[in-house]
């Protein structure tokens, strides 16, 4: 389907569309019909982070409610809600978005290429993960939110959390069918958006590099943008099959995972940790990539070990599908396959640790610059290194069995997802703000941000190794006194708000500094050619698309007589500051637009957003029976199928060639 | 460490270069394809387990026809050469072969499916439904599934076949034919699994 | 020169940041202290008198908790090391490496292939080293139950736990009483019962999932529909164990307690006996009419003795000896005729509260409100003090 | 990597293709022979018989009607890891269902 609705050839000028073809370029509407991979990226960014405070404000609430023993700020039907979406949100509409952010962003800046392969399944991307964060949030507006944790195990969520209803009403069991219907489906619909992208990232990769760009001199955050597209490519389709059955399960009582029928509830753990495992590699390789650009950068030196970096990343990758089953310690697989998972897991330790070290080696013997970017990724390879630690101790299966489902692995995997994924992407948003917006943020604020983040994030999750080894199991709405519990959840509860507080300096952040002057093309001395073009990039990205003869191409082309042996000598105007906003090279960007320049850059268009709107439509048909069902099935096909012919007929704006 | 050893070759294609010397279509075709085979491998695996799961209800021996499968198959099988000629006359811009070939194809694949709604019709009947057992659900789910592709596939090539008689595809747009003719025998080899390991091997 | 003052405004409160980071760093020492010791209580020989002592996994109280513990004292101490290591590495190149302002570049390394083998190798051998005492342990712990162990099948309901002595053959809820210095095999049967009939004597809603864990005793194990799981325990010392439900189940996940309670062979025979007597007929008027009452009971719950009691339904708690347990609805309130109990009234309040309407003070509990009268419930709570 | 400007020369013969169809055909008979005489010759000779008609068709559908055999490498590559992975990770789960999960597990 797409490859017709990509080839450019079936589009010729005589046709109609059914829209005009948008042609605005500023604005909201070029927003809206935008195939642009870096508006594409800052609207991913920017969406991101409202779904933090979302799922910010839900963690707050859990906060809130485990302050104290007893609490009684949520019901415990209230609470599940809460902590499901907390999770669900977290991880598919702010840590996978932000990383696919910079992926749009940086990734064909990174190769030099003018945009990703196909732009316009790109804005598809866009638009249906947006659908699906609306879908799976407008269950406020029915029966209630997804409650049976982002996990979802079977048969609980099947059954329901109170099955005879003495507690939701008596139609409970709808109520939760809803529910799950909201999880599965609007998990679906985001993993159409995922799987679309990774095909489109990893074409991008092999087929759209500049000259010269051989694989072995990519930047390192291409590298781990490439290894996730390949991770999401195979893992997407695993979770998508689980979600269909148990959709079907749900709502049309497939018995998939329902004992008394004869399925079995622990393929159920299999399929989502078979996803679930690749998963977390793809939420933190991105935040890897994206410090192995900014620690050289900062360290004034280049990236050590490099081939090690990117195999060990690769090795990730591949180790990440070897490990499933370390979540199913405790669900009686039998001593062959606990050792067997439990020994690769820990040898997952291995890659890891080499891409520790060959950090600490990257700065060994450098000038440090302590800018937030790099405060920020200092804090991940210190935070992570917790967080992975931890999780070594999972692997050691009989310790586990003590671990598991407490609060030890909630401080576990915050670490490795906020200390180290979101540190990263922090990292990076203050390293390309410049990049992307033209000026920087301001850096006393930005400190600011890092420190009452670093301690407000340690003052909650640290803490919480404590209540997990004293017996706090996670998804309890609700303590009592004397257990032990109280002093360590009230301190976790603090720091929670101080985190808070940290994000609301960050906004600041980034409205004080709106008026800042311009940045230039490099303002950090950075290494990759993202750094050669104007910021921010002009459409077409390079006027010019570079020759690349190195890896760290700019860096060599500033310092232009490095050889590894004698110390270089700093070129003079390295950065390009407010004086002299160009620097040696971003003056190389004309400011003529692409079409002056003849470049063919693709015309934005509406159907991407259309299309979108049709997978909630019809999905919302699954939620009814007879003519309703069918009416919004088939209404949603028709927006869907009809925005796909609709686009491969669409006329380019102008007549070209 | 290693020292760089590969340098992309430039093609132009589309006024775009690409690294590998094919279109980047062709290249998404297939990395798209690698993604398939998880999809069905996670419902293929969910079937072999609960191949005895039958919950009382029929088993693989009791319901399936396989004579009748059997032809299904054949049909199927010989509109992957179809596909395959049809290519193979638009390439040589032969654009009656094509259009004959693709209409074949087109045809055999819809006569597939009828004979896969019948199939399902007479299941149904027999009470061997979605929700009978985890047999007969992971049955209808992978066999359904694999369905839609067909049919998606179907639409595509009756739109080429009909778009051919009006002039919208050419001699020029082999490549299309040719992704299309990929995911068909995707579809189609997909279907040779199937056959094997969901009907004949249970059965026999 | 221009980037030199940008450089200066980029690199402004380094100190702030060591400040940071040096916080860390008496964090992470703390938190080794921290462990090991646990809570306050946890250095109290012997567990606590009372039910509600902290469930502390670092504090073994039995072999299988030790065999435990044994691995995570083995683990703990090298992941510090590493993480002392790493931090310690990262603090000194921080400290010794910030730009002073030189005009030179630092020298431009690209890699250094030994090094590389020697951190990959390394790690490699730690946790080879980690590896054999896993495994071994793993299948220690995956051992056939001992020739004299007692065999309990534990069964996980929304939300509570039903224990079935299968060679003393009598059930009882929420209270596992073992004797010390024996093992305990527990099988977690989720086997479901063709017969539609004893399928919903047995569960009244279909089971889900649910986690079996004493923290000081064991580690969990999950309770699966549909499969059969075990495990072990023992206990070396008498006490009250605590334990906890640890796989996500529903509204009141976290309203499913139970204890262990370990006791000298002895006290555990005498325990055993009278678990096996069936309940007395009550001779008290009051406690005679609940009798009657309780007849409405039977479809849910078992008293072994009820005159009218024919199949004994297991979908709620077996009450035959209510009266003795310390505590009931999932072991989350005090049982006004526990010996332990602090504040009889309010207990006798919870126990009134949730026979008038059991969800109100337990969410999702299935047990259904019976519309019961202020003199029906007198009657009821009358012949429950009975169930010694 | 190796030279990739090899492409669109030798595809197939028409002829080639029709010869490819006309095996494909008789395997497919073969298959079916196998399930009629399924009785006689025992499950011990079919299932690996089956096993191996079913990778050869898949074989050589992939190669001649998909091109893999005349297009680059790299489309192999990523059809193969598709499919080894999908394999190697569902033979786990099957593997482990079957031996740990099904029972008691002592
Ligand atoms: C970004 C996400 C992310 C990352 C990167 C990781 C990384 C790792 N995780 Fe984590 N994990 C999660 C996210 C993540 N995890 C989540 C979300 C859950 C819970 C899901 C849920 O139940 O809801 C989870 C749960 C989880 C469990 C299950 C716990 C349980 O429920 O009982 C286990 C068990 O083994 C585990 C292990 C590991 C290991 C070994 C690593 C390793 O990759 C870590 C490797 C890194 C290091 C070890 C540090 C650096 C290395 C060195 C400095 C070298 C020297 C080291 C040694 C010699 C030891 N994780
Ligand atoms: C990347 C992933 C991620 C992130 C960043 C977080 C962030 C946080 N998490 Fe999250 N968490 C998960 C992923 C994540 N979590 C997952 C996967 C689960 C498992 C769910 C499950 O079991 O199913 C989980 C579960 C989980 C639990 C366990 C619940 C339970 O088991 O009962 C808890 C409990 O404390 C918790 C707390 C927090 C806190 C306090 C934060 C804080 O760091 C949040 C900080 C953010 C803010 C405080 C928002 C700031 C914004 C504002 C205050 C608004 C200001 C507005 C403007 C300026 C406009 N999380
Ligand atoms: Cu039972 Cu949680
Ligand atoms: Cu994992």
């Amino acid at each position: 389907m797409t490859a017709i609705a990509e080839s450019p050839s079936t589009g010729t000028a005589r046709r109609r569309g059914f829209f005009s073809r948008p042609t605005e370029t500023t604005g909201w509407k070029s927003w809206l019909t935008t195939v642009d991979h870096k508006k594409i990226g800052i609207m991913y960014g920017v969406g991101a982070l409202l779904f933090f405070v979302v799922g910010g404000v839900e963690a707050l609430l859990i906060r809130a409610q485990l302050a104290g023993p007893e609490g009684e700020i949520l019901s415990a039907d209230a609470y599940n809600q809460i902590f499901t979406m907390h999770g669900l949100t977290m991880v598919f509409f702010v840590v996978m978005p932000l990383g696919a952010a910079f992926i749009n962003y940086l990734l064909p800046l990174q190769i030099g290429a003018r945009d990703v392969a196909f732009p316009r399944i790109n804005a598809v991307s866009l638009w249906i993960w947006v659908a699906a964060g609306l879908f799976i949030y407008s269950s406020v507006l029915f029966d209630g939110m997804p409650n049976s944790s982002w996990v979802a195990y079977a048969p609980q969520s099947i059954v329901g959390p109170d099955p005879n209803g003495y507690t939701l009403g008596a139609d409970a069991a709808a109520i939760h069918q809803s529910r799950m219907l909201f999880y599965s489906l609007g998990l679906q619909i985001a993993g159409v958006a995922s799987l679309a992208s990774s095909v489109n990232f990893i074409v991008t990769v092999l087929n759209m590099r500049a000259p010269g760009m051989t694989l072995m001199r990519m930047p390192v955050f291409t590298w781990m943008s490439f290894v996730v597209a390949f991770l999401l490519l195979f893992a997407m389709p695993i979770i998508g099959i689980a979600l269909w059955q148990l959709m079907f399960q749900t709502r049309f009582a497939a018995p998939f995972y329902d004992p008394l029928n004869g399925g079995d509830p622990v393929l159920w753990q299999h399929m989502f940790w078979l996803f679930g495992h690749p998963e977390v590699y793809i939420m933190i390789l991105p935040a890897f990539g994206i410090i192995s650009e900014i620690l050289p950068v900062f360290s004034r030196k280049p990236l050590f070990g490099y081939s090690a970096i990117v195999f060990s990343g690769i090795a990730i990758g591949f180790m990440g599908w070897g490990v499933w089953a370390h979540h199913m310690f405790t669900a009686g697989l039998g001593p062959v396959a606990d050792a067997a998972f439990g020994i690769s897991t820990m040898f997952i330790a291995v890659p890891t640790g080499i891409k520790i070290f060959n950090w600490l080696g990257t700065m060994w013997g450098g000038q440090i610059r302590f800018t937030t970017p790099m405060l920020f990724s200092i804090g991940l390879v210190s935070m992570f290194t917790i967080g992975g630690l931890s999780g070594v101790t999972h692997s050691i299966v009989p310790s586990d069995t003590q671990q598991h489902d407490t609060y030890y692995v909630v401080a576990h995997f915050h670490y490795v997802l906020f200390g180290g994924a979101l540190f990263g992407l922090f990292a990076g948003i203050y390293f390309w703000f410049p990049k992307a917006f033209g000026h920087l943020l301001n850096e006393k604020l930005g400190k600011l941000h890092f420190a009452l983040m670093l301690i407000g994030f340690n003052l909650t999750f640290a803490p919480m190794h404590f209540l997990g080894l004293n017996g706090m199991p996670r998804r309890y709405y609700t303590y009592a006194d004397g257990m032990g519990w109280n002093f360590w959840n009230a301190v976790v509860g603090i720091g929670a708000l101080v985190i808070a507080v940290s994000f609301i300096v960050f906004v600041l952040n980034i409205i004080v500094s709106r008026n800042n002057p311009p940045a230039g093309a490099d303002p950090w001395d950075a290494r990759s050619v993202e750094w050669l073009t104007s910021s921010p990039p002009p459409v077409h990205n390079f006027d010019q698309i570079p020759t690349i003869s190195d890896r760290d191409e700019l860096w060599y082309r500033k310092y232009a007589s490095t050889s590894d042996k004698e110390a270089p000598v700093r070129v003079p105007a390295g950065a390009s500051d407010v004086a002299n906003p160009g620097g040696p090279y971003g003056d190389k960007v004309s400011g003529k637009s692409a079409k002056e320049l003849g470049i063919h850059m693709p015309d934005p268009s509406w159907f991407p957003l259309i299309l979108s709107i049709g997978l909630p439509v019809a999905a919302y048909g699954v939620f009814y029976e007879g003519a309703l069902m069918i009416g919004l099935l088939a209404v949603g096909g028709i927006i869907t199928f009809g925005s796909m012919i609709g686009w491969a007929l669409e006329p380019s704006a102008e007549e070209h060639h | 460490m290693s020292a760089v050893t590969e340098t992309p070759a430039h093609v132009e294609d589309d006024g775009h270069t690409t690294n590998f010397g094919m279109s980047n279509e062709k290249l998404a075709m297939w990395t798209f394809i690698g993604s398939e085979c998880l999809f069905f491998g996670a419902m293929i695996a969910t079937y072999l387990l609960y191949l005895n799961r039958t919950n009382g209800g029929p088993t693989a021996f009791d319901i399936f026809d396989i004579p009748f499968t059997s032809a299904s198959t054949f049909i199927l099988l010989m509109s992957s050469l179809g596909m395959v000629l049809a290519l193979d006359a638009i390439q040589k811009k032969d654009m009656r072969g094509f259009q004959t070939w693709t209409l074949t194809t087109a045809v055999l694949g819809a006569i597939f499916l009828s004979g896969q709604i019948y199939e399902f019709t007479f299941f149904v009947e027999e009470g061997f439904k979605l929700e009978t057992s985890p047999f007969s659900a992971s049955f209808f789910v992978l066999t359904g599934f694999h369905g839609i592709h067909v049919t998606v596939g179907v639409v595509m090539l009756f739109i080429l076949w009909a778009l051919s008689l009006k002039g919208g595809i050419t001699e020029k747009n082999t490549e299309t034919v040719e992704l299309v003719g990929l995911y068909w025998h995707f579809v189609d080899i997909v279907w040779i699994l199937i056959f094997t390991l969901i009907y004949l091997i249970p059965v026999g | 020169m221009r980037s030199a003052t940008l450089r200066r405004r980029l690199t402004a409160g380094r100190a702030r940041v060591f400040l940071a980071l040096g916080a860390l760093a008496l964090l992470a020492s703390g938190c080794s202290v921290n462990m090991d010791s646990g809570s306050s209580t946890a250095n109290i020989p012997g567990p606590d008198p009372g039910r509600d002592l902290p469930a502390d996994a670092l504090n073994p109280f039995g072999p299988v908790a030790r065999a435990q513990d044994r691995l995570w004292d083995l683990t703990f101490p090298i992941a510090v090391a590493v993480f002392v290591l790493v931090f310690g590495g990262l603090a000194f190149i921080v400290v010794r490496y910030r730009d002073k302002g030189q005009t030179e570049l630092p020298k431009q390394v690209h890699g250094n292939t030994k090094l590389e083998i020697t951190w990959t190798l390394i790690p490699a051998v730690i946790l080879a080293f980690i590896a054999v005492p896993t495994v071994q342990t793993i299948f220690e712990l995956a051992d056939d139950p001992a020739d004299d162990a007692i065999l309990v099948d534990v069964i996980g309901k929304q939300y509570w736990w039903q224990f079935n002595y299968v060679n003393e053959d009598f059930i009882t809820a929420s209270e596992l009483h073992i004797p010390t210095g024996r093992e305990v095999f527990i099988t977690l049967d989720g086997s479901i019962p063709e017969d539609p009939v004893e399928r919903s004597g047995l569960y009244g809603t279909p089971p889900v999932l649910h986690s079996f864990w004493v923290p000081s005793l064991a580690g969990k194990r999950d309770y699966v529909p549909g499969a059969i799981r075990t495990m072990r325990i023992e206990a070396d010392e008498p006490g009250v164990y605590p334990g906890e439900c640890a796989e996500f189940c529903g509204l009141s996940h976290a309203n499913m307690r139970f204890t262990v309670i370990a006791h000298d062979p002895a006290d555990y025979d005498a325990w055993v006996a009278n678990q096996q007597a069936p309940a007395d007929s009550p001779t008290d008027p009051l406690a005679v009419q609940g009798e009657e009452l309780f007849a409405t009971c039977l479809a849910c719950h078992a008293v072994d003795g009820h005159p009218s009691q024919t199949v004994p339904s297991r979908v709620g708690p077996n009450l035959t000896h209510f009266a003795e347990r310390e505590a009931f609805a999932g072991y989350i309130f005090d049982s006004p005729f526990g010996q332990q109990v602090e504040k009889p009234e309010e207990a006798m309040e919870n126990l009134r509260q949730w026979l008038r309407d059991p969800a109100s003070i337990k969410p999702g509990s299935q047990m259904p409100n019976l519309n019961l009268s202020e003199e029906e419930i007198d009657a009821l709570i009358a012949y429950l003090g009975t169930l010694e | 990597m190796s030279d990739a400007t090899e492409e669109h020369h030798d595809h197939p013969s028409r002829s080639a293709y029709l010869e490819i169809g006309l095996i494909l055909a008789i395997m497919t008979a073969l298959e079916v022979l196998l399930y009629v005489f399924r009785e006689s010759l025992g499950r011990a000779v079919t299932t690996p018989a089956l096993v191996i008609l079913t990778v050869g068709k898949f074989v050589l559908v992939g190669a001649w009607f998909m091109h893999l055999r005349f297009d680059h490498p790299i489309l192999r590559r990523l059809f193969i890891s598709g499919i080894l992975l999908a394999a190697a990770v569902f033979a786990i789960v099957m593997a482990d269902w079957f031996l740990g999960a099904q029972g008691p597990s002592f």
